[in-house]
C-alpha cells in the first residue's frame, strides 16, 4: 500500500503542476491517523495533506456530481482518486447522467483493502493512538493509551473490503496499481443466504432488532452514491411518505425497504451504507439481497460495470419469472 | 423400486438434457442421418417415442448402437432438440440395465462376434463413456 | 358525512337525464368543487358524468366514480357487509376527489400531409388510399423505382394471375395521382417531432440522370459499355448496364447510373450515355439532395427480403448453381426474366426434368441460422410454383419436402390440394438432410416420415423456400421514428389484436410485412387499414390529448433517464436548462413529457426515485389517499 | 453524606431494588450497539463501554415524543394533550460529559418559555453518574472545563477493583441511596483511598490524551462574531459534509427539534422529533430556507456550539467533548477539526 | 392458526383499468361473489403501482395487498406489466426477506374476459389472508389504536 500511496500522491501533484487538472479530489489527513476526510484540493501546495492509506475507505464518486459540474463551469478539470470498487459507482453515475465525464480525470488507485477503525475498537482496543502495518503485510500493531497490541488485517477490514468485488478498475484515465485482479474475495451473498435460511419469524426478529437501532440520521442515504436524488422522497413533505424519525417501528422498515428498492439495480454494492451507519446496522444485507435476486431472476448484472448499461428494473424480458415465485401463489 | 416406463422416459429426458417437446416433427434429423438404414428406429422416431413415454422398445433394440454419434442431427435440427443425445441417453440406460455399468476391453471381441457390423466409432464412444 | 362533503343525494338512475340534472343543479347551487358518483363502473358512465359536470361549469376531471354496483352490490349477498363496503368505496372516492386537480386536454396541430416509407405494394396502396381521401402523401422509396417485391413476382396465388399485370396499374396510378409525390432513390435521414407534426429530412440520392428530363427511351442502356453490374431485379441471375432502368414498367421510368459500375464516374473517361442521350438528361455532377417536409402521420411500409440461403450449407446453395431460392425461380419463370420465361436451369441452361422444392428453409428455426417464426407465404408460393411447372412442363417431376403445409386463407387449401391431386405434385412429409452434387448430378437426401424411409432423389434443380425477414432498413427507420421493434426486427404494433396497424408511438402506422409476414391480399388490406387510420388522424384539425398524462417536477428531477427508458411511447425527452431551485440557479438536465405522446400508463412514475414524475389524474397522493381511506 | 459502595457483581441487585420504586435506565446492548434503555432482570452494567450511540439526553429528551392528539368529533375537534412525565426514574452510568450535556439542555429548556415535558423528566429523573473507565483518544471534555473525575449528577461514582464507590451530591441523590441502604455498604478509609487512587490514575490518563491540548481560544462569548462567521475556511471545512444528521443525533447537547403531524386515519398525532441543522429542510419556511447551502448549515452547527450558545448562556459552550461525532461522522469531519482550523493558533485575534 | 370468524381482513386490490378492473366488472355483472373484504383501487396500468402504495397500505393496517393487471403480452400499454412483474417480484422478495409472511402480497393477471378468474382469485386470496391472520408485522401501530 505504501508504495502505491507514494506514487499516487506524486502523480496527483504532477498532474496538478502540469495543468492537466486544477483540482484533486482525494482524502485529507485528519486529527488522527484514521480520520482522513474526503477533500477537494485546489492548489499544489495544499496537496501536502493528501493521504492514501488503509483508512481511505470513503467513496469519492458521489462528490463528482457537484465537482464535475463546478470544474466545467470554471473551465478546469478535477482529478478524482478512485479505488476499484469506487469505479462502479462512478460508472453508474455516468449512466444516470450525473457526472460531466469530460471534466473529470479518473486516476484509478490500487487498493489492498481498507481497515475499519470501529472493527479495531471492537477488538477491545481503547484509546487508539496509532497503527503500524507489520512487515508480514497481514497484521497491524495497534498503539493505544493503554498499551500496544496486534490485530490481523483480515479481521478488521471494512465490510466492503472483506467481500471485495475485485481489484480491477471499471473506468480510469490512468491507473496506479500493483494489484493483480484476483476476482471477488469471499462469498458476498453468504450473509444473505444465512438470513434466507432462517425461519420467517427469526428473520423478522433479526431485522426488528437491527432496524430498531436506526436513528434516521440518513448517513446511509447521504453517503450512498445511488441515493443522489436532489430531494429524497422521505424529505419531501409532498411525497406522502415523508418522515423525519422512527416514531414507529414501521417507519424504519418503510424507509429501508423503499431505499433498497429505489437503488435496486443501481446499487453497486460499494458498501458505504454499512460503513457509515453509526448504529452498525448491516444495511448491505438489503442491497445484496436485491443484487442476488436480480442475478438469480434476470441474469448476472453488475451495476456500474460499464457506463450506459440498462438496469434490470428499467428492463424486462417476455419470459421473466412471475412474482408468484416469491409470494407462493398468483400469476398464471 | 421398479420404475414405470414413464419414469424411465423422464429419466431419458433428464440424462439427455434434451427437450423433446420442442420437436416440430419435421424429420430433418432422419433426413440427415447417415446411419438411418442401420437403425430400426430412426432419429425422429426416437424423439417421438421418448416424448410419448415409449422407451421399452428402444431400450431393447440392439440397433441403437448403430448411431454414429456424428451429431449431424443435433447440428441440423432447427428446433434444438438434440436427437443424438436422446439416443445416447437410451444407450446409457440400456447399459445401466445390464449387469454393472462398466465396459471392459474384454467385452469388445464378444460384441464384435455378436455383431460384426458394429461401427468402430460406436465402440470407441461407448468405451469412452462406460469404462470405469 | 365525510370531511369536505357538503351535499349528498340519493337517486335511483343517476345516469338518466334527470339524474344528471341533479348533479348539474347541485354543482351550481352548492358551488361544488368536486363530485363523487356512487354508481356503476366508471367504465360504463364516467364519460357521462364528466360531461354533465362540464355542462354545469365544473372541470370534468373533478368527478370520481365509486363503483358500488359491479364491485359491490352485485357480488355481496350480505346487505350489511355490502353497505359497509359501499361506504368505504365512497370514502375512497371522496378522498381522491379532494385531491383532484382540474385537467385540461391539450391541443396540438395536425399537418395535413402523410409520409409513407417504402414504395412496395403496401406503401403504394396506403398512399393511394390516403391520397384518395384528399390528403397529400409522399412515398419515399430507397430504390430507383417503386413496385417493391411484388414487381419481381411472376404469378400470384391462389388465382395465378400475373403479378405485374395487377401491380403496374397501381404504380401508374400512384404516379398520376396529384396528391402523391414519389421520392424514389431516396432515404429518410432524420425524423423529429410527434404525432400531428413530424419533421423529416429525406436524402434524395444522386441518380446522375435528370429525373424530369429523361424520357426512359433506353438508348443509353444499350450503348453503355459497362455491362457487369448484377441485375438486382433479376436476383443477380444476369447482368445489366451501369446506366439502367430497373425494369420495363419502372415508375418513374427514368434511368439511374450505378456509380460503382460507371466508367465515367470511376475514371472520368467514357461519357457515352451523355453523348447518346438526345434529351440531355445525363448529369455526372449531380449531388445528393435533401428534402425537408412536415408530416402529420408516418406510415412504415419497409417490406422484406428473403434471408441469405448460403447459411444452410447442407443445401449447397452457394456451391451449386442449380440450387435456387424461390424468388430466383420467380425471375426464371417470368417472361421478363433472365431466361425469357423459359424454365432452364442456371448451370447449363438445359431443361430440367426433376425439381425438388424444400420448404421451411430457415423458417421455424431456433438454431440461430434461421428465424423462429413461420414465414407464412412459402407453402402457398411453393404450391404455385409446383403447379405452374407441372402445368407448363408436364414432363418435369416435382417433389416438395414439407414439414406442415399451412394454407389458412380463402381458397388456399383448395389450391394446394389441386397441386397435389390434379397436377400430381409429389408432396413428401419430411425434411431434406443434404443436397449434394455427385458426378455432375444433384442428389437430394431426405426423409419421408409417413412411409418412414430415407429417400434419395436425383434432381436437376432444387428450389429453397427461404424464410423472409424484415428489410434491413426497418431497424434504422424504426429507431428514427422511435417505433419499437421486436427481436426479429418486425415493428411492434400498439396492440397485437386491437391496434394491429398502429405503432405504440402515436402517429406512426404500419403497413405490410414490416409488421409481420403476410401475403399480398393481407398486405393490401392492412395497407388500407393503415391508410384509414392516417385519414382519421389527418381529418382532425387539432389533436386533443389525454389529460391524464405524466408530468415531471423539474425541481425534483435528477436527470437520470430511467423514465425515458421505460416509456413505451418515447414521450419523455431530456432538456438541459437553467433551473431556479428556491433561489439557487443551476443548469440541470431535466425530463420533459410530451403530452401529445404520453398515454398515461405511469410506468415512468415508479422508476423515478425522487418522485419527480407523477401522473395527472392518478397522482401518488391521490392513490395513497384512496389506500388510506380503504384501510381506515 | 458519606461514601457508599457496592461490588460490581451486585449491581443487578441494586437495579432490582431501585426498579421497585422507579424505572432504571442504563446503557443496554442491542445488536452490538449500546443505548439507554430500561433495566430488565438479566441486564447488567458494562463499565468498559465508554459511550452509548445516542447520548443520555435521549432519556430526558427522547428522539420522538407525542405532544397532542386531535380528531373530529361531529363538527368539533377533540383535542387531548400528552401528560408530562410523572413517575420517578433513574439514569445510571452517565459519564461526566453527558452529565454536562444535561446542563447545556437545562439552560435552554428550563429557561422561559420552559419546556414542560423536559422539565417534568428532569424533576422526576435522578442522574447516577459513573466516572468513565477508559477515556479514549477522541475525548476532550477537559477542553470545556469538565472534570471527568467528578462526573456529577445526583449521585456520582467511581469504579475501583470491582467495587463501585458512590456519593450523593443532591437531596435526590441522597434519597436514592437511602432507598437502597440495605444493599450498599459503608466505605472505610481503605475504600476512600481506593476511590481517590482511581481518580488520580484517571487524571493522569486525561492529561495524556491526544486532544488534551485543544483549547477554546478564538471562540466563546468573547470572540468577535462576524469575523468568525466570515472566515473563508468554512467553505473547505464543509466541503465534504454529506448533510446527514449523524453528528446531531449522537450529540449530547444538540437540542433542536421539529414538530410534525401524523394522520393515523382516525386522529392526528402531533409529535416532536429531533431535527438536525445539517438537513436541507431545517428551519424551512414558506419562503424557503435561510441556509440554502450546506456550508451555511455546517457553519450554523458549529457557530451555535462555539459562539451563539456561549453568547446566550453566559459563556458556556454547547459542546462537552464527548467525542461521539469524532467517532461517528461518515466522512470524519467534526468539531475538533473546526476548532483546530479556526481557533487556537489560527484564531482571528492572532 | 386459528381463524377468528368475526375478524374482517382488510384487503386492497390494485387493478389496471383495461383488463383487471374490467374483469372485476365482469365478475360483478356475472354475480360471481367474493368477500366484501376486497376493496379495489383503479389504476391506469399495473405499472402505475408504486411499492410505496403497497407499503402504505400495510402501514395503514391492510392485511393483504393484491395487484392485478393484464396478462403479460396483453398490456394496453404494451410493456407496462412486464415492468410490474419485475418490480413486484423484487418487492415481494424483500418483504419475505424481512420476515413478512409470504402470501400477504400477490400479483395476478386477469383479463377483461376473466370475470370468473377474478372472483376465484379474490376468494382464494381472502381465504389465504384469513389463514394468515391479522398483519402484525408491517403496520404502523399508531394506525391500529
Amino acid at each position: 500500500m505504501q508504495r502505491v500511496s507514494e506514487r499516487v500522491i506524486a502523480r496527483a501533484r504532477e498532474l496538478m503542476r502540469e495543468g492537466t487538472v486544477n483540482k484533486v479530489a482525494g482524502w485529507k489527513a485528519g486529527e488522527f491517523f484514521y480520520d482522513c476526510a474526503p477533500y477537494v484540493f485546489e492548489s499544489e501546495e495544499s496537496l501536502k495533506d493528501l493521504v492514501y492509506d488503509r483508512f481511505c475507505a470513503a467513496n469519492l464518486s458521489k462528490y463528482m456530481i457537484k465537482n464535475s459540474v463546478a470544474a466545467g463551469a470554471e473551465g478546469g478539470k478535477v482529478l478524482v482518486l478512485l479505488k476499484p470498487c469506487d469505479t462502479y459507482s462512478f460508472n453508474q453515475l455516468l449512466t444516470e447522467h450525473r457526472i460531466a465525464r469530460e471534466n473529470v480525470y479518473v486516476l484509478g488507485v490500487g487498493c489492498e483493502g481498507m481497515c475499519d477503525i470501529d472493527r479495531i475498537r471492537e477488538k477491545g482496543f481503547k484509546g487508539i493512538t496509532g497503527v503500524d502495518e507489520n512487515a508480514d503485510g497481514k497484521t497491524l500493531t495497534v498503539h493505544t493509551l493503554y498499551g500496544d497490541g496486534e490485530v490481523a488485517i483480515d479481521d478488521v477490514l471494512v465490510n466492503k473490503c472483506e467481500f471485495c468485488k475485485g481489484k480491477a478498475h471499471m473506468i480510469f484515465d490512468e491507473l496506479i496499481s500493483d494489484n493483480e485482479d484476483e476476482g471477488p474475495r469471499g462469498d458476498r451473498f453468504a450473509g444473505v443466504r444465512e438470513l434466507e435460511a432462517m425461519s420467517p419469524a427469526d428473520r423478522f426478529a433479526f431485522w426488528q432488532s437491527e432496524l430498531s437501532k436506526c436513528i434516521r440520521c440518513n448517513a446511509c442515504r447521504n453517503a450512498c452514491p445511488a441515493c443522489s436524488c436532489r430531494k429524497c422522497v422521505f424529505d419531501n413533505d409532498a411525497s406522502g411518505i415523508a418522515s423525519k424519525a422512527n416514531t414507529d417501528s414501521f417507519e424504519e422498515k418503510m424507509f429501508h425497504i423503499i431505499r433498497a428498492f429505489h437503488v435496486a439495480g443501481r446499487c453497486t454494492d460499494c458498501g458505504e451504507c454499512t460503513r457509515v451507519c453509526p448504529q452498525g446496522i448491516p444495511l448491505h444485507l438489503f442491497n445484496r439481497k436485491y443484487i442476488k435476486d436480480i442475478n438469480e431472476f434476470y441474469g448476472e448484472y453488475a451495476a456500474g460495470a460499464e457506463a450506459g448499461q440498462r438496469g434490470p428494473l428499467i428492463n424486462y424480458t417476455v419470459d421473466d419469472i412471475e412474482p408468484a415465485a416469491v409470494s407462493d401463489k398468483g400469476g398464471n | 423400486m421398479q420404475m414405470s416406463e414413464k419414469d424411465v422416459a423422464a429419466l431419458v429426458k433428464e440424462i439427455s438434457g434434451s427437450d423433446v417437446k420442442k420437436c416440430m416433427k419435421c424429420g430433418k434429423c432422419s433426413a440427415t442421418c447417415p446411419a438411418y438404414g442401420e437403425m430400426r428406429f430412426h432419429p425422429h422416431q426416437f424423439v417421438a417415442m421418448v416424448a410419448r413415454g415409449r422407451v421399452e422398445e428402444l431400450l431393447k433394440d440392439p440397433t441403437v448402437t448403430r448411431c454414429l454419434s456424428c451429431f449431424a442431427c443435433v447440428e441440423r435440427c432447427p428446433r434444438g432438440v438434440e436427437p443424438a443425445n436422446v439416443v445416447a441417453a437410451i444407450r446409457v440406460l440400456a447399459e445401466r440395465e445390464q449387469e454393472g455399468n462398466n465396459f471392459s476391453p474384454a467385452d469388445v471381441p464378444k460384441l464384435l462376434s455378436q455383431d460384426p457390423e458394429i461401427p468402430q466409432q460406436a465402440l470407441v464412444s461407448a468405451f469412452r463413456k462406460y469404462r470405469k | 358525512m365525510q370531511p369536505g362533503v357538503v351535499f349528498a343525494q340519493d337517486y335511483q338512475y343517476m345516469c338518466s337525464e334527470a339524474g344528471q340534472n341533479i348533479i348539474k343543479d347541485a354543482i351550481k347551487t352548492h358551488g361544488l368543487t368536486g363530485v363523487v358518483v356512487c354508481s356503476c363502473s366508471p367504465r360504463m358512465h364516467e364519460a357521462t358524468f364528466r360531461k354533465a359536470a362540464a355542462q354545469a361549469g365544473l372541470n370534468p376531471f373533478m368527478v370520481e366514480i365509486a363503483n358500488i354496483r359491479e364491485h359491490c352490490s352485485w357480488i355481496h349477498k350480505d346487505k350489511e357487509e355490502g353497505t359497509e363496503k359501499a361506504c368505504v368505496l365512497m370514502r375512497a372516492a371522496v378522498a381522491k376527489v379532494t385531491l383532484n386537480a382540474p385537467l385540461k386536454a391539450g391541443e396540438s396541430k395536425v399537418v395535413k400531409r402523410a409520409l409513407v416509407i417504402g414504395g412496395g405494394i403496401a406503401g403504394i396502396q396506403t398512399a393511394l388510399d390516403i391520397a384518395d381521401a384528399g390528403f397529400p402523401v409522399d412515398i419515399v422509396e430507397k430504390n430507383a423505382t417503386i413496385g417493391g417485391r411484388m414487381a419481381q413476382l411472376d404469378k400470384t396465388f391462389p388465382t395465378l394471375d400475373c403479378s405485374s399485370c395487377i401491380l403496374t396499374p397501381k404504380m401508374v396510378e400512384a404516379k398520376a395521382n396529384e396528391n402523391i409525390r414519389l421520392i424514389t432513390y431516396a432515404e429518410v435521414e432524420e425524423v423529429s417531432g410527434f404525432v400531428g407534426s413530424f419533421k423529416a429530412k429525406i436524402r434524395k440520392k444522386a441518380r446522375f440522370v435528370k429525373e424530369d428530363v429523361c424520357t426512359g427511351c433506353g438508348v443509353c442502356m444499350s450503348k453503355c459499355p459497362s455491362k457487369k453490374g448484377l441485375n438486382e431485379f433479376n436476383m443477380g441471375l444476369n447482368n445489366r448496364s451501369a446506366i439502367y432502368i430497373p425494369f420495363a414498367q419502372a415508375i418513374p421510368n427514368v434511368a439511374v447510373i450505378d456509380k460503382e459500375q460507371c466508367i465515367k464516374l470511376k475514371t472520368g473517361k467514357c461519357g457515352l450515355c451523355q453523348k447518346v442521350c438526345t434529351a440531355g438528361a445525363i448529369d455526372y455532377t449531380q449531388q445528393d439532395e435533401f428534402i425537408e417536409e412536415e408530416y402529420g402521420a408516418i406510415v412504415m411500409a419497409t417490406g422484406f427480403r428473403p434471408i441469405d440461403a448460403s447459411k444452410f450449407d447442407e443445401y449447397s446453395y452457394s456451391t451449386c448453381k442449380d440450387v435456387v431460392t424461390s424468388l430466383e425461380l420467380e425471375r426464371i419463370m417470368n417472361a421478363a426474366g433472365p431466361t425469357g420465361g423459359v424454365l432452364l436451369r442456371p448451370s447449363d441452361g438445359k431443361h430440367p426434368h426433376s425439381i425438388v422444392f424444400i420448404q421451411c428453409v430457415g423458417s421455424r428455426d431456433v438454431s440461430g441460422r434461421g428465424k423462429p417464426y413461420c414465414s407464412k407465404i412459402c407453402c402457398m408460393y411453393t404450391a404455385k410454383h409446383a403447379m405452374l411447372i407441372r402445368d407448363k412442363y408436364p414432363d418435369v417431376e416435382v417433389h416438395v419436402f414439407y414439414i406442415d403445409v399451412r394454407t389458412p386463407g380463402k381458397n388456399f387449401d383448395e389450391f394446394y390440394r389441386r397441386a397435389a391431386e390434379q397436377y400430381d405434385v409429389d408432396y413428401i412429409k419430411g425434411q431434406v438432410g443434404k443436397v449434394y452434387e455427385e458426378n455432375g448430378q444433384l442428389v437430394v437426401r431426405g426423409v419421408d416420415l409417413i412411409s418412414n424411409e430415407q429417400i434419395v432423389l436425383n434432381a436437376d434443380m432444387v428450389v429453397l423456400a427461404t424464410a423472409i425477414e424484415p428489410d434491413p432498413t426497418a431497424r434504422k427507420v424504426a429507431n428514427m421514428l422511435t417505433a419499437s421493434i421486436d427481436t426479429n426486427d418486425f415493428i411492434t404494433e400498439a396492440h397485437p389484436k386491437l391496434r394491429p396497424v398502429e405503432s405504440p408511438t402515436a402517429g406512426i402506422f404500419l403497413s405490410g410485412v414490416c409488421q409481420g409476414p403476410k401475403d399480398i391480399p393481407e398486405t393490401v388490406s392492412q395497407a388500407g387499414a393503415a391508410a384509414s387510420k392516417v385519414i382519421g388522424l389527418l381529418a382532425k384539425d387539432k389533436l386533443t390529448t389525454n389529460p391524464c398524462v405524466a408530468h415531471s417536477d423539474e425541481l425534483l428531477c435528477n436527470g437520470c433517464s430511467c423514465c425515458e427508458k421505460v416509456c413505451p411511447y418515447s414521450a419523455i425527452s431530456y432538456e438541459t436548462k437553467l433551473i431556479n431551485d428556491h433561489g439557487v440557479k443551476e443548469t440541470r438536465r431535466v425530463a420533459m413529457v410530451n403530452e401529445a405522446l404520453c398515454q398515461g400508463c405511469g410506468a415512468c412514475t415508479v422508476v423515478c426515485p425522487s418522485g419527480a414524475m407523477d401522473l395527472k389524474g392518478f397522482s401518488n397522493k391521490q392513490i395513497m389517499a384512496e389506500v388510506d381511506a380503504i384501510c381506515l | 453524606m458519606a461514601m457508599k459502595k457496592i461490588a460490581l457483581t451486585q449491581l443487578e441487585q441494586l437495579f432490582a431494588a431501585l426498579s421497585l420504586t422507579r424505572k432504571v435506565y442504563l446503557p443496554v446492548e442491542k445488536a452490538g450497539q449500546y443505548d439507554y434503555a430500561p433495566w430488565q432482570p438479566g441486564l447488567t452494567y458494562h463499565p468498559e463501554v465508554l459511550h452509548t450511540v445516542k447520548s443520555a439526553k435521549s432519556v430526558f429528551f427522547p428522539q420522538s415524543e407525542d405532544l397532542i392528539r386531535y380528531k373530529r368529533a361531529g363538527l368539533s375537534l377533540e383535542i387531548s394533550q400528552q401528560a408530562p412525565e410523572d413517575e420517578e426514574f433513574v439514569v445510571f452510568g452517565v459519564h461526566a460529559c453527558d452529565v454536562a450535556g444535561f446542563e447545556v439542555l437545562d439552560r435552554v429548556f428550563l429557561s422561559e418559555p420552559v419546556d414542560s415535558y423536559y422539565k417534568a423528566r428532569r424533576e422526576h429523573g435522578t442522574v447516577f453518574s459513573v466516572m468513565c473507565a477508559k477515556p479514549e483518544e477522541t475525548c476532550f471534555c477537559g477542553t470545556f472545563g469538565i472534570d471527568a473525575e467528578a462526573p456529577g449528577g445526583d449521585v456520582q461514582s467511581w469504579l475501583a477493583d470491582g467495587v463501585l464507590y458512590m456519593e450523593a451530591l443532591t437531596e435526590k441523590g441522597e434519597a436514592l441511596l437511602a432507598a437502597v441502604s440495605g444493599i450498599v455498604s459503608e466505605v472505610d478509609d481503605a475504600g476512600t483511598q481506593a476511590a481517590a487512587e482511581t481518580r488520580a490514575a484517571h487524571k493522569a490518563i486525561m492529561e495524556r490524551l491526544p486532544l488534551a491540548d485543544l483549547t477554546t481560544d478564538g471562540f466563546g462569548a468573547d470572540a468577535e462574531l462576524l469575523p468568525l462567521f466570515n472566515r473563508p475556511e468554512w467553505k473547505e471545512l464543509a466541503s465534504s459534509c454529506l448533510g446527514c444528521g449523524t453528528c446531531t443525533y449522537v450529540c449530547p447537547t444538540c437540542q433542536c427539534y421539529d414538530i410534525r403531524e401524523y394522520n393515523t386515519g382516525k386522529e392526528i398525532r402531533r409529535f416532536r422529533v429531533w431535527d438536525s441543522c445539517m438537513y436541507s429542510d431545517f428551519t424551512m419556511m414558506a419562503a424557503g430556507t435561510p441556509r440554502p447551502d450546506q456550508m451555511q448549515r455546517f457553519r450554523q452547527r458549529f457557530m451555535h456550539k462555539l459562539k451563539y450558545y456561549p453568547d446566550n448562556y453566559g459563556g458556556a459552550f454547547s459542546c462537552v467533548g464527548c467525542g461521539r461525532c469524532l467517532q461517528k461522522c461518515p466522512i470524519s469531519m467534526n468539531i475538533v477539526k473546526v476548532m483546530r482550523k479556526l481557533g487556537g493558533a489560527n484564531h482571528n485575534d492572532k | 392458526m386459528s381463524v377468528n370468524a368475526d375478524w374482517k381482513p382488510r384487503i386492497v386490490a390494485f387493478c389496471c383499468n383495461w383488463c383487471s378492473y374490467a374483469g372485476a366488472d365482469l365478475a360483478g355483472s356475472s354475480r360471481l361473489a367474493y368477500p366484501a373484504d376486497v376493496k379495489i383501487i383503479r389504476e391506469p396500468c399495473s405499472c402505475r403501482v408504486n411499492p410505496m402504495f403497497i407499503l402504505k397500505a400495510f402501514e395503514r393496517g391492510a392485511d393483504g395487498v393484491i395487484l392485478c393487471g393484464c396478462h403479460p403480452g396483453d398490456c394496453h400499454y404494451s410493456t407496462g406489466n412486464y415492468y410490474t412483474r419485475r418490480r413486484m417480484a423484487l418487492l415481494f422478495s424483500m418483504l419475505d426477506y424481512i420476515g413478512v409472511e409470504r402470501g400477504r402480497t400477490r400479483v395476478e393477471w386477469v383479463s377483461a374476459a376473466e370475470g370468473a378468474k377474478f372472483s376465484r382469485v379474490m376468494n382464494d386470496f381472502v381465504a389465504q389472508i384469513r389463514e394468515l391472520g391479522e398483519n402484525v408485522k408491517v403496520g404502523d401501530l399508531r394506525c391500529k389504536e
